[in-house]
């Protein structure tokens, strides 16, 4: 065991797998002699070399598009996108290439790459290096979407995406590198050195794809979240003392549905919460899939709290993002029913 | 160019090849002509939605296909069948895909023509018009990187090098040196618009690599023994890993862009009649004729044979079924592949199927 | 008053914003001299001359760049994309730049630029002829999304489209250019020229955005669809004689909330169709909304009736079309609670 | 080049520019980079969140912004400040955006230095690297059709390039003949990773433009009087209808990437002190100098005036608050611009967040 910050267990998990398979191989821009914007992949080029660890050229497209290539040819290649704002020009690989490329060669051919790609807000970056897309990739049939909350689960689940045999997109909570960031931007951080979380094995583990964690359990409302919002939702339960069971997704598709339909049969009211914006976000889908699922147990309307539907305004940073205050007041609502 | 008009091969680039080489690359042509002609007869009858010929551009792919390994991995657009038919692929196995029927390998979830075959070395056709470009780059890094000695080829559409993955796929290629062949078919056409609206009046196509920093040859597409040589020095220059080169074929859509298209309403009709650069089936002919290997007789021999080969497979593959008759794959198996376990999700909605839900 | 099948209803529109505003242009592949490969902009280019109609270079990204750039100048360009699936080279500029235009200036600049584009399957397009992404482009904010059902909504819509300020995708369903295809794939399709709706005015008139139809009343169940599925829900109606009120909502976003909410608070129960993948398709939007806001009056669950999570397959394409049987059995079970 | 290592201006390149020009060009260099520092001071100081300077790159926006008209529309990255600098734009507009403070008036929706002006002919500045290039060509192919006889000027960085907009900008470019010049800001670096990270080790980038029938030039980006020139003969080709240009400008990040960036950690220490080219701002007083129109007095008062004068607009703009101290704008009017008119459903989120919910 050791301690790690969500960095740190990242580039655990890169490393790890680097060693154990010649066939990974890890790019992006600035990823190789620099080690990334954000460290992901300090010191990974010096230890496995510069065919395997590598910066790249500026062009999101080209990097998806040679990553669906070398997958082809039987590479597990993980690619760092800078930030998921920027992931856009990739899209059409993603989308037409990687996602399709084993149902229309019936198994013939697969890509089996992992996107890794940093998310979400809370640094001041604007409108450019603050969003959550997660909710165009979890609309297209054959990408898996995976988003951790905590150093344990981002290393095992990284460790599970790469060795997937599925093209998985990992959106990584760029505010929760360094802590359990709960919102409350008025306050410092708690670092992961501090938080149970924060242990993490050195060796090699899977957290498998596809399996929810609840990760507080209660009886009076169940929250779904992912990502950031984990320890939003926390906060929020704690500091309006409502028996809240807040549900980690950890994974978007394939979702674990079993996991969520039990709790909120068993509290019969759900909030969701999530830093994209409203409209159309995943978190549509969690409500419709909940009130086909949960119809006759729901006891008041599902809740949604998001971003709201506007870029991400750079002074207006924390008006925007949806912290403990909105969550604890969805949460009163969906009890005092 | 090597072929000139007697259908003499001139200059330094003409390839030592053994007439019965020329007489495989005749064949394989005019086997692809003859392929096209039937296909696009069926589809008229209602047997298929959709097709899309190569009349006129068979030596573009024949013979590069001749030219490189059996083992390379071949990036190719809908209009390269030849590579297939110059790698003996059955014709059998191709009608199938393009009938959708109980003998297609992609189970019918591909449009006509979208063939796709890891064995024969040639990568799923996409939709998408230049994805496989940036994609053949990135197979020839992984190639170049598992110190594998194939290498990776390549094809684009003139009309389709004005999309990003063509930049990317130079960029990436020169970056990184990868071990490919990128051709361009410049067939002067795409769909309507001339080869103008890619930037091709401005300069030529080739320049594009030159501009990267990659070697670039401009050849008369409709040569196969320019197209021979210029694909086997290419490919030599990769195997060397010294990186990749740039070949645009001079080429000619002779036919309409496939079967939904009618080329009467933007081209003039004389044009496609009289046939730009000239037939390359006729011009390696006249070339086999020049040298004493070939002859008319021959030549009308070797089209019946291929004409019935046609026939025969075609009944073949009409026996596995049709689009329009069936019978095809179990409906049930298009919630296959999605991903390589079926997640609860595609069970649930298969079940709603099945149930007619 | 003229006869037209949608193709000429969106010509007729395009035509008549050409005549009246030298600022607008069009263009895109195929659509100059040959007039588009669905024929859309026939004769267009011969009317207007061409540098305000022609054609463009394989490059979707490029369109839709230029486009926003002539917007930027002032001008209203209306560009077609040849097939809704091939849009992805071009969501860069879509997402990053068109939908935040404005915003990012604070209304300095703006991008009223308008996306044509064919979408849907029916065609044995296989996977990339038939796709419908709208769900993609409803979460952005910034984005309007328009999809017709027929000529009269189609060329009224349209105008109104290029006429907005706003960048505004507009969704042509294909399988309707020629008639109000029902799903009955087995059946010859009745022309436009024998339907209500094939009536449309020569002139200039506006379908405002942001405005749904009631096309069917009825009191049993709220149908919500779009584009082709109006066609198909109401010979479903039709078929099982169950008295749904069907309502074409025209324009995704901004969404007529209103007439929505009214239809589900009198039926109690709803049905939402369309042909894109279910999971975070546009329908789980509409069912998150209706849960919430008529989660008093709704007495079964919403059901989704929509395209398989999956691409679209060749051969299988009327297992994987949501036709009138499911859509019936679906109201059926709606009603049946 | 123009420039010599001596001052000297020659070949026959060289502008005719009277010293007036010439000082006026020096000073706008000059304030570039006093504002520049001060601002990286204030974001040190917690009064905003970022910051991106300029430092040696001065040459390239300033003298290109005095060679072209002043309603031509440029289309800039964030590194070319220097271009409102050069068009007399009050420094306190830009710091206020720079401040997302109560007189920005972009409402506090950008990141800092993500300038936009309609009036300074400034185009908004987009976090998403490249698209400004494509959107230019755009532009540019708008004001032709209007028979409008104002150009677009664009920026991208060299690792910008392999961006597919770069692609398309050039394509459609050559395509329609747009009325634009293309520059390529070539500085070396790309946050971490040097220029050949996009194919600029094998070519130059200058080279890029010739595969597209486009002219290009290749200029010493440090030398005031070779960016001058360029620029107006490509500004005179664009205006006479002839089309666009590339102009590769070869200079270097005397810097940091931005304030967020450690350059130490990826590049040699003195490589920034060996400062390649020299420095913009030096190179062009020691030429004012060289012809008897400047010395060092003048300099030294010009550069304490230019301090004084940043400092003052400082001070006005911090009145009207700072990022960290506020005041701003009412939060409420995030809501507004999103679309023209606000629709429904964002009136409703506006309520819910007013009444915090
Ligand atoms: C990304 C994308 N955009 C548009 C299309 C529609 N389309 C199919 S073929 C074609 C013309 C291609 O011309 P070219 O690249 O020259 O190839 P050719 O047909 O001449 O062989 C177009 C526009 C597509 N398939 N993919
Ligand atoms: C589409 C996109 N990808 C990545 C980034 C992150 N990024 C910001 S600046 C930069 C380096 C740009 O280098 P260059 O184009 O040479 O411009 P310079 O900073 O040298 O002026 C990168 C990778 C971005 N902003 N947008
Ligand atoms: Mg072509
Ligand atoms: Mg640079």
């Amino acid at each position: 065991m050791a301690r790690m910050n969500m960095i740190q267990a990242i580039n655990s998990a890169m490393d790890i797998c680097l060693a154990n398979d010649q066939k990974v191989v890890v790019f992006g821009q600035d990823v190789g002699y620099f080690g990334g914007v954000f460290r992901a992949t300090d010191r990974l080029q010096e230890r496995h070399g510069e065919t395997r660890v590598f910066d790249a050229p500026i062009a999101e497209g080209g990097i998806i598009a040679t990553a669906v290539g070398m997958g082809a040819y039987g590479m597990r290649p993980v690619v760092e996108i800078q930030f998921a704002d920027y992931i856009y020009p990739g899209t059409d690989q993603l989308i037409s290439e990687a996602a399709r490329l084993r149902y229309r060669t019936a198994g013939e051919w697969w890509s089996p790459i992992t996107v890794r790609t940093p998310y979400g807000g809370g640094i001041y970056g604007g409108q450019t290096h603050s969003q959550s897309p997660e909710g165009i990739f979890t609309h297209v049939a054959g990408l898996k979407t995976v988003i951790p909350s905590n150093p344990y689960d981002a290393k095992g689940l990284l460790i599970a995406a790469i060795e997937d045999d599925d093209p998985v997109l990992f959106f990584e909570p760029k505010r929760l590198y360094n802590g359990p960031f709960d919102g409350h931007h008025d306050r410092p951080v708690t670092a992961w050195s501090k938080h149970p979380a924060g242990e993490v094995p050195e060796g090699h583990y899977q957290v498998p794809l596809g399996k929810a964690a609840v990760v507080r359990p209660g009886s009076a409302v169940t929250v779904l979240v992912y990502g950031t919002m984990v320890h939003v939702a926390l906060a929020a339960a704690e500091e309006t003392g409502i028996d809240a069971e807040v549900i980690d997704l950890r994974t978007l598709v394939p979702l674990d549905l079993e996991t969520i339909v039990a709790s909120v049969d068993k509290t019969g009211c759900c909030v969701i919460v999530h830093e994209a914006t409203l409209t159309c976000g995943f978190g549509a889908e969690l409500a419709a899939l909940v009130q086909q699922h949960c119809f006759y147990s729901l006891e008041a309307p599902i809740e949604r709290v998001a971003g709201w539907d506007t870029p991400y305004p750079h002074a207006f940073e924390w008006d925007y993002f949806p912290g403990p205050a909105r969550v604890g007041a969805a949460l009163r609502r969906a009890v005092e029913r | 160019r090597v072929l000139d008009d007697a259908g003499e091969a001139r200059g330094e680039w003409r390839p030592e090849l053994s007439p019965d080489v020329l007489r495989r690359g005749l064949r394989a042509m005019m086997l692809t002509r003859a392929y096209d002609e039937r296909m696009v007869r069926v589809q008229r009858q209602g047997k298929t939605s959709f097709y899309m010929k190569s009349t006129g551009e068979e030596a573009v792919a024949v013979a590069a296909a001749m030219a490189i390994d059996r083992n390379d991995m071949c990036f190719p657009t809908y209009r390269q069948q030849g590579l297939l038919v110059a790698r003996d692929w059955p014709l059998r196995d191709m009608m199938n895909q393009v009938y959708s029927n109980s003998g297609d390998r992609l189970r019918g979830r591909q449009m006509p023509v979208f063939y796709s075959s890891r064995e024969a070395g040639f990568f799923s056709i996409s939709g998408n018009l230049g994805t496989q470009y940036s994609q053949a780059v990135g197979w020839a890094m992984a190639s170049a990187a598992s110190r594998d000695s194939r290498i990776a080829a390549a094809w684009i559409g003139d009309g389709a090098t004005a999309e990003g993955d063509f930049h990317y796929a130079l960029t990436f290629a020169s970056v990184y040196r990868a071990p490919a062949i990128l051709n361009i078919v410049n067939n002067q056409w795409a769909i309507s618009s001339f080869a103008g609206f890619a930037g091709g009046e401005a300069t030529t196509f080739a320049a594009r690599g030159l501009a990267y920093g990659l070697p670039s040859l401009r050849v008369d597409g409709n040569d196969f023994l320019a197209v021979f040589a210029a694909t086997q020095w290419a490919a030599a220059r990769a195997r060397a890993n010294l990186g990749a080169t740039v070949i645009e074929l001079v080429t000619y859509r002779a036919d309409g862009h496939s079967t939904s298209d009618d080329p009467s309403r933007y081209r003039a009709a004389d044009e496609a009649s009289a046939w730009p650069l000239g037939d390359p089936i006729e011009r390696l002919s006249r070339h086999l004729t020049a040298i004493g290997e070939w002859d008319e007789v021959r030549h009308a021999a070797l089209a019946e044979e291929l004409k019935e080969h046609v026939r025969e497979e075609g009944r073949a593959s009409e026996a596995l079924g049709t689009l329009g008759q069936g019978p095809q794959h179990d409906r049930a198996s298009m919630f296959d592949d999605v991903y390589k376990e079926m997640p609860a999700h595609l069970r649930r909605q298969r079940e709603q199927m099945l149930e007619g839900r």
